[in-house]
């Protein structure tokens, strides 16, 4: 991690991740703030190349940006212009403190401790190790997972569907 | 590759990773490490985007004239030899009109949405490999970066469609997210069966596979690669597909307020989604850049761009000769259709692998029985899965006018045989 | 529960790759499912019926070009066969022979061009239409040989035809005759089952025969719902009670259905033509009428101004589109009192709200384009 | 001047607050699960992070549980903006101040 390319990348990446997430925060149209969201998303898609876990990058970026923000478009875009705009209610101060002060205790955290680091390299490949991983020793875990995704798809569906005419 | 008499010097230029990387080892023995990095990037991008460039003016003449030869007509021939500059002209005129934006547009989304579709259109071409030695990043989750990168189309048009503020623009954008995401589950379907075949998601690998076993993953996986070709013609807007800008219907779908150099930035990124689709084809399905132990004497590259260009081919083809599905037809085909038999094919090539593993084949007869099982189990498949949907052959067969001579009779709901 | 949004509403035209001219069609849409359909018309408005009621009988017939503009011929006849009946004249049986043909001609011309508009909107990007203005181009041909114009062509005079065909015609007419039956055999095999066309427009727009009725629908709409009318045959004008044809009748009255009745009906207007040529007599093209004269080198110099006698007169024929009646009241003055047209194109159009509610955009457009309108005759 | 676990970890910790003021301040229902979506990615990150640099015998375990994170992630999402529009389909509203009725 010291040659100069992944540090100047870092912090480009760190700035876009940081800068599309305040936008998320302070601009006015709902629109404008999931664009905001997905250059978080490519700023963190970039942030985990540069950790060299190249799998959850792609991934990444196949979810979060090419589904997740979809649905966020497509939300703001059935609730029309009623409740399109970004503000933030009365509690606008309290969640301001909470935020400040769960990232000053986390920063705190991660500055204070001393990491157990090890020197490795980079993982040469880590999709066949993942997908090994998912296949033998998370294999229980990994088939909930499915069948959550299932009752998504079920419950998401069955509550869009508009209801059935009924006959006279 | 390089056992043969030029043995990758610098000068041979059957791979034009030879130069490049003759010229990179000079440049680092006198220059620090990370200028090497910068060149080597800046070459290869500029390679692609000169490629992808050229390649769109070559093939805006050739679509069309080609579609004007399929239409009995004669097509652009008047700017420069048989209107070869037709397409240069085009540009500039896109390049010097005003760029407008419309009042009602929201300004920053509407200038974002060319942009944001032209990145990944280019970024594709970064994992593919044009030659043994010319692959920009040859990436060890390379199908997967194919579908993911495809997949930031899917926001950008939804942008550029809801920020023109305008109604047709809107059911464009609508009409197109509806398609990619469907298709998307049937791109990864459809890849999936290469990549098990193959044990890898490098592009690299798989083109190495198909050149070590001599033959194409197209042999193997045809139910694969039809469902990919029509994925691709989702994907890039084609006929029979072309629904999200049905210029019958909703005049030009998500881009109808762009125009000058905007709408040229989506016309152009367009084809090059075109190229993209006929790049993994070639690679995952035809051999990439591989010709059967050709490639020792062409290069290698021209082996690739010819595959490409062939594939492409079929796209034109195809749009001057078919006619539009409509929407919930095409969601129908996707979900209906092809979403059983992919998965099914999977699961049989999942099968075929793991047989070929655990038991002691030769390889040979391994492929061919593969590829024989492929075929007939897969004409089965879609033959049978078609009847049960009810469209089997008959179904869908012409029918005549009656002919009568009767003056005011009714034949309403008369009988079809005839 | 329903969504709670506004009514989408789309505007399909009046500038629209899709509307064959300027006309308008309101959508209201719930996603892409028409709820409602709201005909604007009156773009292309030129108050012909007006401005005829100031021309002579002979100026009047150029307008007629005008209102239906892809099929001319069958405008100019029309027209002359109400001021004849006004007038009471005998027109030649050559004559009528030669309205037949053209007649025939147009019909063909007219027809290629709807199935080809037809499989354009389609989303057939352009072949289909490309494949049926090469037929088109050879019948132009045809009529710039006789007419001298190939699209505006003011052929029809009253009492006759301006003048007769050259010698030439009648070779390169029976070249083409023997050329179209193999073009018709392929667009047939190319287009009738076609996969993609027939998902498109089978049970698409679908009219019953007591709608098409009730809504006064005529030609190949109502002989797609079933109706087998045909004006040719139940009120026989020109050569038409001469000649042997069938009427082409669909059985759903779908968009499908009308576009098959089209392409039958190309191949019926070939019979009648061929009956046409070997049949039709020699001898003069125009009646001797007035103070109308005829030129030694075969052209009719009709005199400015007709004066029918006081009455009204009605006449029809069966247009490329439908039943074309022209209704023209005389005061005995030079020019018509009252000139009205029954055009088939405004007729047909009126039930596009009952056929495309229910249905999506797409079929919308495609019901559109089946219905054949010509925007000029839809609003005169 | 290399770059270390702190820094990722900053980047999250910070991340992960933006999330938590969106989740908690936002009006809109939207806003406040785009706020959690951030806060899904920051512990991603901080978990990837880990992985790349603190020694274990199976770092790709990190790698392991973000996939099933991010899986989750895609089916809240999903379920979340489902409701979402269900709620403005009752409602006529998604402000989450609004949304009040078991609030006595």
């Amino acid at each position: 991690m010291d040659s100069t390319g992944v540090i100047i990348a870092f912090y480009v990446l760190a700035a876009m991740t940081i800068g599309s997430a305040v936008s998320v925060v302070v601009v006015r149209n709902m629109i404008h703030a999931v664009m905001g969201l997905i250059g978080t998303f490519a700023g963190l898609a970039g942030l985990y190349v540069t950790l060299s876990a190249d799998f959850i990058a792609i991934t990444q970026i196949l979810i979060y940006i090419g589904a997740i923000s979809i649905l966020f478009l497509f939300a703001i875009v059935l609730t029309p212009q009623a409740s399109r705009n970004n503000q933030e209610s009365f509690l606008r101060f309290p969640a301001l403190v909470l935020a400040l002060l769960v990232a000053g205790v986390l920063i705190f955290v991660a500055l204070d401790n001393t990491w157990n680091l090890s020197h490795a390299p980079d993982f040469p490949e880590t999709a066949s190790t993942i997908g090994e991983l998912l296949l033998k020793t998370y294999v229980l875990p990994f088939e909930i997972a499915s069948v959550l995704l299932l009752v998504a798809v079920v419950g998401s569906i069955v509550l869009v569907r508009p209801e059935p005419v009924e006959e006279d | 590759m390089t056992s043969f008499f030029l043995k990758g010097e610098w000068y041979d230029f059957r791979d034009l990773g030879n130069p490049v990387g003759g010229l990179l080892h000079d440049i680092d023995k006198i220059a620090p490490h990370w200028v090497v990095y910068v060149v080597a990037s800046l070459i290869g991008t500029g390679g692609i985007v000169l490629w992808g460039v050229l390649s769109c003016l070559a093939f805006i003449w050739i679509e069309r004239r080609v579609v004007a030869l399929m239409q009995n007509r004669k097509g652009p021939n008047r700017v420069g030899p048989a209107g070869l500059l037709q397409p240069v002209a085009d540009a500039l005129k896109l390049l010097m009109k005003e760029a407008i934006t419309p009042r009602a547009a929201d300004k920053i989304v509407f200038w974002a949405g060319p942009v944001l579709i032209f990145v990944p259109a280019l970024a594709v071409f970064a994992v593919i490999p044009f030659g043994p030695k010319m692959t920009l990043a040859d990436l060890n989750v390379g199908v997967l970066f194919l579908i993911a990168i495809a997949g930031i189309n899917t926001p950008a048009v939804f942008l550029a469609g809801w920020s023109s503020n305008n109604k047709y623009a809107l059911l464009g954008a609508m009409r197109t997210i509806a398609m990619l995401i469907s298709y998307e589950i049937i791109q990864v379907l459809a890849l999936l069966g290469p990549v098990l075949l193959v044990g890898s998601m490098r592009l690299g690998d798989l083109v190495g596979w198909q050149d070590h076993y001599n033959t194409w993953i197209f042999f193997i996986q045809p139910v694969g690669l039809m469902a990919y070709i029509f994925a691709g013609a989702v994907e890039t807007n084609r006929s029979p597909t072309d629904i999200a800008e049905a210029e019958s219907e909703i005049v030009a779908g998500y881009h109808t307020e762009y125009g000058g150099i905007k709408f040229g930035f989506f016309y152009q990124a367009e084809y090059l989604a075109g190229f993209a689709i006929a790049a993994a084809i070639t690679t995952l399905y035809m051999g990439g850049y591989t010709l059967w132990g050709a490639e020792k004497y062409i290069p290698s590259w021209i082996i690739f761009l010819g595959k490409l260009y062939t594939v492409f081919f079929i796209y034109i083809w195809a749009r001057g000769t078919l006619p539009r599905l409509r929407i919930d037809q095409l969601m129908a085909f996707a979900w209906k259709f092809l979403l059983p038999i992919m998965l099914v094919n999977t699961l049989v090539v999942g099968g075929e692998v793991l047989i070929w593993r655990e038991n002691d084949i030769s390889d040979v007869t391994a492929l061919t029985l593969i590829g024989l099982v492929n075929f007939f189990f897969g004409a089965a498949l879609v033959i049978g899965w078609a009847r049960f949907l009810g469209h089997g052959r008959g179904r869908q067969v012409g029918r005549r006018a009656l002919l009568t001579q009767e003056v005011g009779a009714v034949y309403f709901g008369a009988e079809t045989s005839s | 529960m329903t969504i709670k949004s506004e009514p989408f509403v789309v505007n399909v035209g009046p500038q629209h790759p899709s509307t064959h001219g300027v006309f308008r069609l309101r959508l209201t849409l719930d996603g892409e499912k028409i709820v409602d359909a709201d005909m604007v018309m009156g773009y292309l408005h030129r108050s012909m019926e007006k401005l005829a009621e100031e021309r002579t009988y002979t100026q009047n017939i150029p307008f007629t070009d005008r209102t239906d503009y892809l099929s001319a011929m069958t405008g100019n006849l029309a027209y002359v066969m109400a001021v004849e009946k006004l007038m009471n004249v005998e027109v030649p049986e050559r004559a009528l022979w030669l309205r037949t043909i053209m007649a025939e001609l147009q019909r063909i011309a007219s027809h290629a061009m709807a199935v080809g508009i037809f499989a354009n909107d389609c989303g057939a990007w352009q072949t289909p239409v490309m494949h049926m203005f090469r037929d088109r181009e050879k019948i132009l041909d045809l009529f710039e040989m006789a007419c001298g114009a190939r699209l505006t062509l003011n052929y029809m005079r009253i009492g006759g035809v301006s003048k007769d065909i050259p010698v030439e015609w009648m070779p390169q007419a029976q070249r083409l005759l023997k050329e179209l039956p193999d073009r018709f055999a392929e667009y047939e095999d190319l287009l009738l089952s076609n996969e993609i066309i027939i998902a498109r427009s089978r049970g698409i727009g679908t009219l019953t025969p007591e709608q098409a009725t009730a809504y006064s629908v005529s030609g190949p709409m109502l002989r797609a719902s079933g109706v087998a009318w045909d004006v040719r045959k139940a009120d026989p004008y020109g050569a038409y009670d001469k000649v042997d044809f069938d009427i082409a009748v669909g059985r759903n009255g779908d968009v499908y259905d009308r576009f098959v009745v089209r392409l039958a009906e190309m191949r019926q207007s070939l019979r009648i033509l061929q009956q046409a040529f070997e049949r039709m007599p020699a001898g003069p093209v125009h009646a001797r009428l007035g103070t109308a004269t005829v030129q030694p080198w075969g052209q009719a110099v009709a005199p400015l101004a007709y004066r029918p006698p006081v009455g009204e007169a009605y006449a029809r024929i069966e247009s490329p589109r439908g039943e074309l009646g022209y209704y023209i009241v005389s005061d005995g003055g030079p020019a018509p009192f009252r000139f009205h047209i029954r055009s088939p194109s405004f007729i047909n159009l009126t039930p596009l709200k009952l056929m495309s509610v229910g249905m999506t955009v797409a079929d919308a457009i495609v019901i559109l384009g089946s219905v054949d309108i010509v925007v000029g005759e839809v609003d005169r | 001047m290399s770059i270390h676990l702190e820094h990722y970890l900053i980047v999250g910790a910070i991340l992960f607050s933006i999330g938590l003021y969106l989740a908690l301040a936002k009006r809109n229902f939207i806003g406040v699960l785009m706020g959690i979506e951030m806060m899904f990615n920051a512990v991603n990150l901080t978990f990837i992070a880990f992985s790349r640099f603190v020694k274990s015998d199976q770092p790709l375990s990190a790698h392991v549980f973000v996939v099933f994170v991010i899986t989750v992630a895609a089916a809240e999402a999903a379920t979340a903006l489902a409701l979402a529009v269900m709620v403005y389909r009752t409602r006529d509203t998604i402000n989450v101040d609004q949304i009040d009725l078991l609030k006595w």
